[in-house]
């Protein structure tokens, strides 16, 4: 290719991939409970040994691993979410009681609204969601014709930990069923993203016409091998999966 | 003592109210089983606001894929005709008021039809509402499925709500296991008593004054 | 089926697919230029006979059908798009130098995310787009995090017509390349959203990770036909395309 | 008389500012000729804002596709890499930040690098702004493509546009077929000059104090 080095953006480990996540940084997460979460990255900045992060995500950690692991190593001092509290959530459970994390609460779709509105370059919103209720107190309301909204702002974050399908070199993304959940609009919402992968297909093996993430939005992609329930990317049921009915 | 109808019969009732084609979330827990007592064959497109349209049933035990799971992190399966789409795309649906139904859960219910439904206010209770609050404002016809009494026998429909709210104004109507009550502009009115009840009765119980529509709606039927 | 309907949205002709529009409606076209003009649509509306119409659109009319001809009828009473002139828009410049049609000149990615924010409840938001212009000019701005912002506020429609590829009866649609462009949020921000494609499908048949538009935003849909470049989806070239290349 | 370069000199000088990897949008006019310039094998992602990134060239005339067209609304084709995505996604990348660069005409530029290139506010004219306005707002650096001097040999560098603005503050860096100038919070710097132009002879002819940073930005890269 006349000596260009052409665009790529994937990286060899997941190490590679975590590398220079600072102190203190503003971190989105994926996945939706176990569904999209991306594990061997949270992993991997477990490893790496960023502390004093604000973690957005959905939840807050299931189980003792991912999320929930990055929480009981201390290195989380705020968490911005929907649902800390599941069932499984006694990581955050412990630490939120001891008053050792920082809670915001977000409903859900303001949640994703306003990660959306960080990609988007929207300032801020007018949402109906949450109007007159505890969690839109001393927000600035409006009526509109005639239906009331709460304004939201837009949530950035320093870096997005994603995990995806399927990507190519340039990082064109495509997710699997509902574990799409929050990658799209956190991917598009941090200053790095950075995604995880079952597999690396060549350039122009993305349909067009069904990439999710287009890869401007991405800055470093890493292959980790394909979920345990499939093969050749088919589903092959899940006898064998662990945890898999959680 | 009042009778009372199952969580089972409940549900079937609210099935009953489901027309073909309607687009409708099912909140977590006792509205769930509403999908059970569709008739086979009638197409109700279920969606699940982490970002499915077309829900089907739970799969089988070796089936159970960890990427297609439901907002309570069930697995679930897809139907013929299943989209799927991110977070906020999912919520856009939702507050855009393109949902035709969706069957919550309730703490309480008031007479102007604020919902309760995310946190009971106890001080030591770890807060987590999730798509709650989008739910309450974010279908055509919010309906709420739940016991009419707490089990200490409280009502669950009362004049202000005393927990914290999901949302203002936004429930259309309460299926309860003793009857069930329009959201009107005057207060609550029943549409339908089960069992041995009756409206006075359920005056009492709640404390509410309740309009009689069941006499009324059958009478506007006839005249239509 | 057990008796039971199903549910189909499918309608025969475009006559029976535009029917019902009233006079006043407020219609949104989707399509860039002609990618994307639901043309047989268009036709069908202006045979149908609605006045006294609004429409949203990005254009105003290329030269003398599709839009150009129902602004020659002077159905259109006023539009609402961000690019009225261009070099075939002479039905529309005649018009509005004769002062029989009033112009809301709006930029176009406001435009986009007006029909957006309608879409998706959202009641107004705060946009750097235009800030300082005279296309700003009386509306609220805001400094948020060191940048301005200009309000603006969703944008429905009664009517969307829109042109997609390819349909279930359910009303899933996929499109085709960059005449996706206005359709899907068109079809989302209008109360009832009427859709052209070339075929439908069997419903499973398209894809449901690739779905554009699901089937709740679309109210009804009927198949015009193969557009005159495909032969069974497959792009055979232009040769004797009218117009392709104006 | 000063000496110019030619409308495809200056394309080819903006290309060699592009690094690879850029995504870039060129708007309508001159600054598409940009593309024509990038070297063969330098995979630079070019957008286009009616919903694709990975455009490439014009196709042959038999190849002619109605449904892929630039912003322009000229015929283009896919690269492999493309991705098509709907018309708020596409203007969410620009606004969002996320283009690298952008190029764009100009009318007018005033050293504060507002810019004015969709309306001459002639009374009589029709008012078409498209995606002028996001554009202008909408890349990390935005570049302004342009002759400096109208036909009627009026300057398009200016201490406050006259015409309607597109975007306040917004420019970052104007090629003109004179000279390369950034702008500064100071004003605009000359940064590279060509033929036989000198700063004190732009000076003149755009009635405008300009810095000189054509040696001063040779020293820094020396220092570097």
């Amino acid at each position: 290719m006349n000596g260009w080095a052409m665009i790529s953006k994937v990286k060899d480990s997941v190490e590679e991939a975590v590398s220079g996540i600072p102190d203190g940084a503003v971190v989105m997460i994926g996945g939706f409970g176990r569904a999209g979460q991306p594990v061997e990255l949270i992993d991997a900045l477990l490893a790496q040994g960023a502390t004093e992060l604000t973690v957005i995500n959905n939840n807050a950690g299931n189980g003792d691993t991912g999320l929930a692991a990055l929480l009981a190593a201390r290195r989380v001092r705020r968490i911005i979410c929907s649902f800390p509290r599941q069932s499984d959530s006694h990581v955050f459970d412990a630490l939120y009681r001891a008053g050792e994390i920082e809670l915001e609460l977000v409903p859900q779709g303001n949640l994703a609204e306003r990660i959306r509105a960080a990609g988007a370059g929207i300032g801020a919103f007018f949402t109906p969601t949450g109007f007159g209720t505890a969690l839109a107190e001393g927000k600035e309301t409006r009526e509109i014709d005639g239906r009331q909204y709460v304004l939201e702002h837009a949530l950035r974050a320093d870096i997005a930990l994603v995990s995806a399908f399927r990507a190519d070199r340039w990082g064109n993304l495509v997710y699997r069923k509902t574990a799409r959940n929050f990658g799209p609009i956190m991917a598009a919402a941090a200053t790095t993203t950075i995604v995880q992968v079952d597999d690396i297909l060549e350039l122009g093996a993305v349909d067009p016409e069904s990439v999710v993430t287009p890869g401007l939005y991405v800055d470093r992609v890493v292959a980790v091998g394909e979920r345990a329930w499939l093969r050749d990317g088919e589903f092959v049921g899940s006898d064998s999966i662990e945890g898999a009915a959680s | 003592m009042t009778t009372t109808i199952s969580r089972d019969q409940l549900a079937a009732r609210v099935a009953r109210d489901i027309p073909e084609g309607a687009v409708m979330n099912l909140g977590i827990g006792a509205p769930t089983r509403v999908a059970n007592f569709l008739p086979a064959g009638l197409e109700v497109i279920l969606h699940t606001e982490n970002g499915m349209l077309g829900m089907g049933p739970e799969p089988a035990a070796d089936r159970i894929d960890p990427d297609l799971i439901n907002a309570g992190k069930q697995p679930v399966t897809e139907l013929p005709g299943t989209a799927y789409f991110h977070h906020a795309d999912s919520f856009a649906m939702m507050r855009g008021g393109h949902l035709d139904v969706c069957v919550l859960g309730a703490f309480q219910v008031s007479e102007r039809g604020d919902l309760a439904n995310w946190s009971t206010g106890a001080p030591d209770s770890i807060p987590a509402v999730g798509g709650a609050m989008d739910l309450a404002i974010g279908a055509r016809q919010v309906y709420v499925m739940t016991d009419l009494l707490t089990r200490a026998g409280q009502s669950k429909l009362v004049k202000e709500c005393s927990y914290p709210l999901t949302g203002v104004g936004c429930v259309n109507r309460i299926y309860t296991d003793h009857a069930i009550f329009d959201v009107t502009p005057t207060g609550l009115a029943v549409i339908e008593l089960f069992g041995d009840n009756t409206v006075s009765q359920l005056s009492a119980l709640t404390g509410l004054d309740l309009d009689d529509a069941t006499i009324t709606d059958v009478n506007h039927k006839e005249l239509a």
